[in-house]
């Protein structure tokens, strides 16, 4: 079998002395959708913070397309190509949508690639095209998630981690975007994400991982798992 | 905090007691130099222990010191040019500073970080700028005269000396009794955590504003004092942008919200600028640029916080001794 | 700038369109004094007390070069400022750096501190005694106004020179960067963004503008390093009366300031005033904390 | 019986979003109960709408039958409602027994700091952090910062406990002993209302369970009858989800 193209082993973090993941295994290959369930405080967001660098591995390895990339700092990892689009958008205030986009690049020197990625964010949300001039915040939640996805395309990134992709969104808005992310992930771009709404996740993802109190709970294929009461379990713990 | 290391209070008070006793003395040691010295450091002693209360124990970033000296310079002088005699005017100073202070906490006292530091500058400022306007009151930018003390220049230096000696320890007994009462207590916790301090049951506005209106009414007397002593003010003289730093930066050094650290910091200071000033004239400010950015970098604690016990183990009865 | 108001003072006690056209000119200025020291500490949440002899010592720079080599103040500008970015960037980089995280008092101390040190060596090197470059271009007049073209063009350079820095936060790889970690500093970091690295750019930014408004105040004012309180303190009111951080935000508050100035300056005599300029910076920090223009910046 | 504390129909609204909406509810004298719900259901906007941190912008909080709805945190902790903060807030330069003396001193009204002291160290006894009591604050470990967040809040001597994510960041170890803990609290007469992400910890302590979803109550009742609410398996999984489950498991 191929090496996957994130690995992660025995994954252990936190802040400060608050470790919140304990022990996290998880294989992404390339290409793929995974998704990472769970409910509230399992960790999920810690953990994609953790695989940007924002927040320091205390234990364990994440390999990355063959390189070790535990403990550098954010822009080294952006570098390598794991862009992250975290919860909540957070979008840049007082930016237009463009500028919000080209952010994304920050890192990029490449100008005829950038503009490329640019029509091809653009291609992917014709909305942000006619909006490109309007302050970012001032989309439509839809739209701001959807400006928040091509600024983490931007970085050509090899993969793309999307934190709470449906939250707040109306559910014809997380159907558009499911079909934005099924179109960005044929153009090569493997994702990871994390969902609190199960069924959109499942039914996104060729793999999913349950989280539950900082360790992987259950995984497997997505659709196996979708019938799973264990899943429910996971949850309510009931 | 009343029953941490008591060897150490012990020892901290005997040298105040001999500090306070040798101040008296000065006339009989030196001469006029040492004694308006002294009068000074008294002053300097003041306004950093009641600095502390505000920006030590609380962590405001107050700089309405100086704001609360050339008020009470000023309600000093006027009093006294209208009559009222010496001490009158002096109590008058605090009382008057004092009601300028809790009316002004009550508003200013809901800002936080930068914005309360600029908005307690400004108030330095526009009073300022206020007494060189109003010609009336305060004789505008060209000052105000104040009755010279009768009794000659000897007796009257004497004079002052025991009424600046006399206000720091009057501001030092309130030190003590803010340092161990409830009040020194909550202040602590604001500073450490305010919305966690709220939770716990302490009033914290009523805290701040106490803390605030102290830090003001013995600055207001000994800047009354001082219009008597020098019997001369004016605005730029009375409202320093200088002073308002200069008294935060001594307390830093000493060491902010503790007891002593005021004390030890306008000492280590006082004597710092007296060498650098008597040799260096032309840059004395360049050093006292370098004392602070040394300060800041090498000392974050104050001088207070130096680990003095691992430098010179011998010195064991400086150790923290805690009561079971 | 105690004299120009007090010319003013002296004309007759009514507000027409000279005393609105003075409070415009001296407002452009009053931007570009502030707008440095407005971004560093909207960007760095530092308040820069170096700023006022910053300006100076752009100032004594330009003169420097006026006398020394003859080159004409305008023409000095980019060196002096090119000089100033240097200095600003490297004193971020290796001594402010270091306390980014203290509470506000300690970089309030330090920036005191560094100041004094300034201060002291531009009176070291300088003395104390008021320089000025005198251009003298002439004065435009028009009907019942009068404007000295010095002033005038000190003044459309200030614009100019604002305009630019928005130009560059604006349309730049390295603005965007600087208001990206402004507005979010997390999410700015997933942009592959190092915020430390912008806080010594931005710190150089503000030096650099510090420099080219010391330029134009030596053209139109004389100047000694005393001058460095007095355009620190208009700093803060500006900085204050518009919000932190945006050139527009300098901008209105420069505006606010300069008109203030000289129309209470005709009312109330140019002393009054300065008691209106803090008293509204008072006002504005109680009721308003993110300015006329702005929106809620840090703290 | 009267309730100890009881909000009736209070809404907040931040900039158009309603995060908590007309929510009702009574806390009677003794009860565990526990409050769930995803995230950003308004647990903690509740929470402290009812400690006065925030201002409920309609509706009513009473306190032993008195309207306090207008009352400042500091009040709040005076009168016996005491809470703890989902991140636990130390005062990191003081020392274990000093941060608990001031809950006895400010809330409880101990006379004296010395007579605080003495309080706060039958405290620190009881929450089993009698050893460190001398330490500062902030050299603790995580368990002993959430033991000493309980001390602190017994040393107010409450009549209701807020407690807002106690048990985040414990392995199950710890979180067994803060259960504990909680119970022995609990028997001493203290209300409490428990904020928890972890189900398990909620189920097994509480005696009746409230979930608040987009800043309203959708399910109370025991914690069986809630674990198996449509409408609260809804909230957590998704709508979709749960019909497909409720589907599969029906036929």
């Amino acid at each position: 079998m191929a090496e996957p193209l994130l690995s992660i082993r025995e994954l252990q973090s936190g802040y400060g002395d608050v470790t919140v993941l304990w022990s996290i295994d998880l294989d992404v290959s390339e290409g793929e959708i995974v998704c990472i369930v769970g409910s509230n405080g399992a960790g999920k967001t810690t953990l994609l913070r953790t695989i940007s660098g924002v927040v320091r591995a205390s234990a364990g390895a994440i390999t990355f397309a063959g390189r070790d990339v535990v403990g550098f700092e954010p822009d080294v990892i952006l570098g390598a190509g794991i862009a992250h689009v975290p919860e909540g958008r957070r979008l840049f205030r007082g930016l237009s949508v463009r500028d919000n986009l080209l952010l994304g690049a920050h890192l990029r020197h490449d100008r005829a690639g950038i503009a490329r990625d640019l029509d091809f964010v653009f291609g992917v949300f014709p909305v942000l095209r006619e909006r490109k001039l309007q302050d970012a915040t001032t989309l439509s939640g839809g739209e701001q998630q959807m400006c928040a996805l091509g600024r983490g395309i931007m970085s050509k990134p090899k993969l793309l981690m999307i934190d709470e992709l449906s939250l707040g969104l109306a559910p014809q808005a997380v159907e558009r975007m499911s079909e934005a992310l099924r179109e960005i992930n044929r153009a090569g771009i493997t994702l990871l994400l994390v969902e609190q709404d199960v069924a959109t996740a499942f039914d996104l993802a060729h793999h999913a991982f349950v989280i539950e109190q900082g360790k992987v709970a259950i995984h497997g294929e997505a659709r196996a798992l979708a019938a799973d009461p264990k899943i429910r379990q996971a949850y309510m713990g009931i | 905090m009343m029953d941490r290391m008591p060897a150490r209070d012990r020892i901290g008070f005997m040298l105040v007691g001999l500090g306070a006793i040798t101040f008296a003395l000065t006339p009989w040691i030196g001469g006029n130099y040492l004694v308006r010295f002294t009068t000074s450091t008294c002053l300097f002693i003041t306004m950093a222990l009641s600095w502390n209360f505000i920006g030590g124990y609380a962590r405001y970033p107050s700089f309405a010191t100086a704001a609360f000296f050339g008020l009470g310079a000023y309600a000093g002088a006027i009093a006294q040019t209208r009559g009222l005699a010496m001490p009158g005017a002096w109590l008058f100073a605090a009382v008057f500073t004092a009601i300028f202070a809790a009316s002004l906490g009550s508003v200013i006292l809901r800002l936080r970080g930068h914005y309360f530091a600029v908005g307690s500058f400004a108030i330095v400022e526009i009073l300022r700028l206020g007494a060189s306007s109003w010609h009336g009151l305060t004789g505008g930018g060209s000052g105000l005269n104040v009755p010279i003390l009768p009794g000659g220049p000897e007796f009257a230096s004497r004079v002052f000396l025991y009424s600046m000696l006399a206000l720091a320890l009057v501001t030092f007994v309130a030190a003590i009794w803010v340092d161990r009462s409830s009040l020194g207590f909550g202040l602590r916790c604001i500073r450490q955590n305010e919305s966690a301090a709220s939770m716990l049951g302490i009033d914290v506005d009523r805290l701040k504003i106490i803390a605030f209106v102290l830090s003001a009414t013995f600055v207001g007397a000994g800047g009354a004092i001082y219009a008597s002593w020098v019997s001369y003010i004016d605005p730029t003289d009375s409202f320093q942008i200088l002073l308002t730093i200069k008294v935060p930066v001594m307390v830093l050094l000493g060491g902010a919200g503790t007891l002593f650290g005021p004390l030890i910091g306008v000492l280590a200071f006082q004597v710092l600028e007296e060498r650098i000033w008597s040799s260096f004239l032309e840059i004395h400010s360049g050093v006292l640029g370098l004392v602070i950015v040394v300060l800041v970098f090498c000392l974050p604690g104050g001088l207070l916080a130096v680990p003095y016990r691992d430098m010179f183990g011998r010195l064991s009865f400086l150790r923290r001794e805690t009561v079971p | 700038m105690r004299a120009i108001d007090e010319g003013l003072a002296r004309r007759r006690p009514m507000i027409d369109l000279q005393v609105i056209l003075n409070g415009v000119v001296l407002g452009g200025l009053y931007a570009c004094v502030a707008v440095g020291f407005s971004l560093v500490w909207g960007v760095l949440n530092v308040i820069n007390l170096l700023h006022g002899s910053l300006i100076v010592l752009g100032a004594y720079l330009a003169y420097l070069a006026f006398t020394a080599l003859g080159l004409h103040p305008f023409l000095s500008l980019p060196l002096v400022a090119t000089v100033l970015l240097a200095f600003g960037y490297l004193l971020q980089r290796h001594v402010l750096n270091h306390v980014m995280t203290e509470p506000v008092l300690v970089t309030l101390v330090l920036t005191f501190g560094l100041d004094l040190l300034l201060y002291n060596a531009l009176v070291l090197c300088f003395t104390a005694t008021p320089r000025r470059i005198v251009l003298d271009l002439g004065r435009i007049e028009i009907a019942d106004v009068v404007l000295p073209v010095d002033r005038l063009a000190a003044m459309l350079l200030a614009l100019a020179l604002t305009g630019l820095l928005y130009c560059l936060l604006r349309g730049s790889r390295l603005g965007r960067a600087i208001v990206a970690v402004r507005m979010d500093r997390d999410a700015a970091i997933l942009m592959g963004i190092r915020p430390r690295d912008v806080y010594a750019v931005t710190f150089g930014i503000g030096a650099l503008m510090a420099g080219a408004a010391g330029c134009l105040i030596a053209v139109v004012f004389p100047f000694s390093p005393g001058l460095a309180e007095t355009l620190l303190g208009k700093s803060f009111v500006v900085c204050v009366l518009g919000g932190l951080g945006t050139v527009p935000g300098a901008l209105a508050g420069g505006l606010a300031l300069g008109l203030i100035e000289s129309v209470f300056g005709v009312w109330l005599g140019p002393q009054n005033a300065n008691i209106i300029a803090f008293a509204v910076l008072l006002l504005v920090l109680l009721l308003r904390p993110a300015g006329l223009v702005g929106r809620a910046g840090f703290e | 019986m009267t309730a100890i504390l009881e909000v009736e129909g209070i809404s907040r609204s931040f900039g158009g979003v309603r995060a908590v909406d007309g929510v009702t509810l009574r806390l009677l004298p003794g009860e565990i109960v526990g409050l769930i719900g995803p995230n950003g259901a308004g647990k903690t906007t509740l929470v402290n709408l009812m400690t006065g941190v925030l201002r409920p912008s309609s509706g009513v909080v009473r306190f032993s039958g008195r309207d306090v709805t207008r009352q400042k945190p500091h009040q709040a902790s005076q009168r016996g409602i005491a809470r703890t903060f989902q991140i636990v807030q130390p005062f990191p330069e003081m020392t274990v027994l000093e941060n608990v003396a001031a809950g006895a001193l400010f809330a409880a009204k101990a006379p004296t700091i010395a007579a605080a002291k003495a309080q706060a160290r039958r405290h620190i006894d009881f929450v089993g952090l009698g050893a460190l009591a001398d330490q500062r604050a902030s050299a603790l470990t995580l368990p002993d910062r959430k033991r000493l967040e309980l001390a602190k809040s017994i040393a107010m001597n409450p009549r209701v406990l807020l407690l807002d994510e106690v048990n985040a960041g414990l392995n199950s170890g710890e979180i067994d002993s803060a259960l504990d803990l909680i119970r022995r609290i609990s028997a001493q007469g203290v209300t409490i209302l428990i904020i928890e992400h972890l189900m398990k910890v909620v189920f097994s302590l509480s005696h009746r369970i409230l979930v608040l979803h987009h800043g309203a109550l959708i399910s109370e009742g025991t914690p069986d009858a809630v674990a198996r609410d449509e409408r609260v398996i809804e909230a957590y999984l998704g709508t979709r989800f749960a019909e497909r489950q409720g589907r599969t498991g029906h036929g």
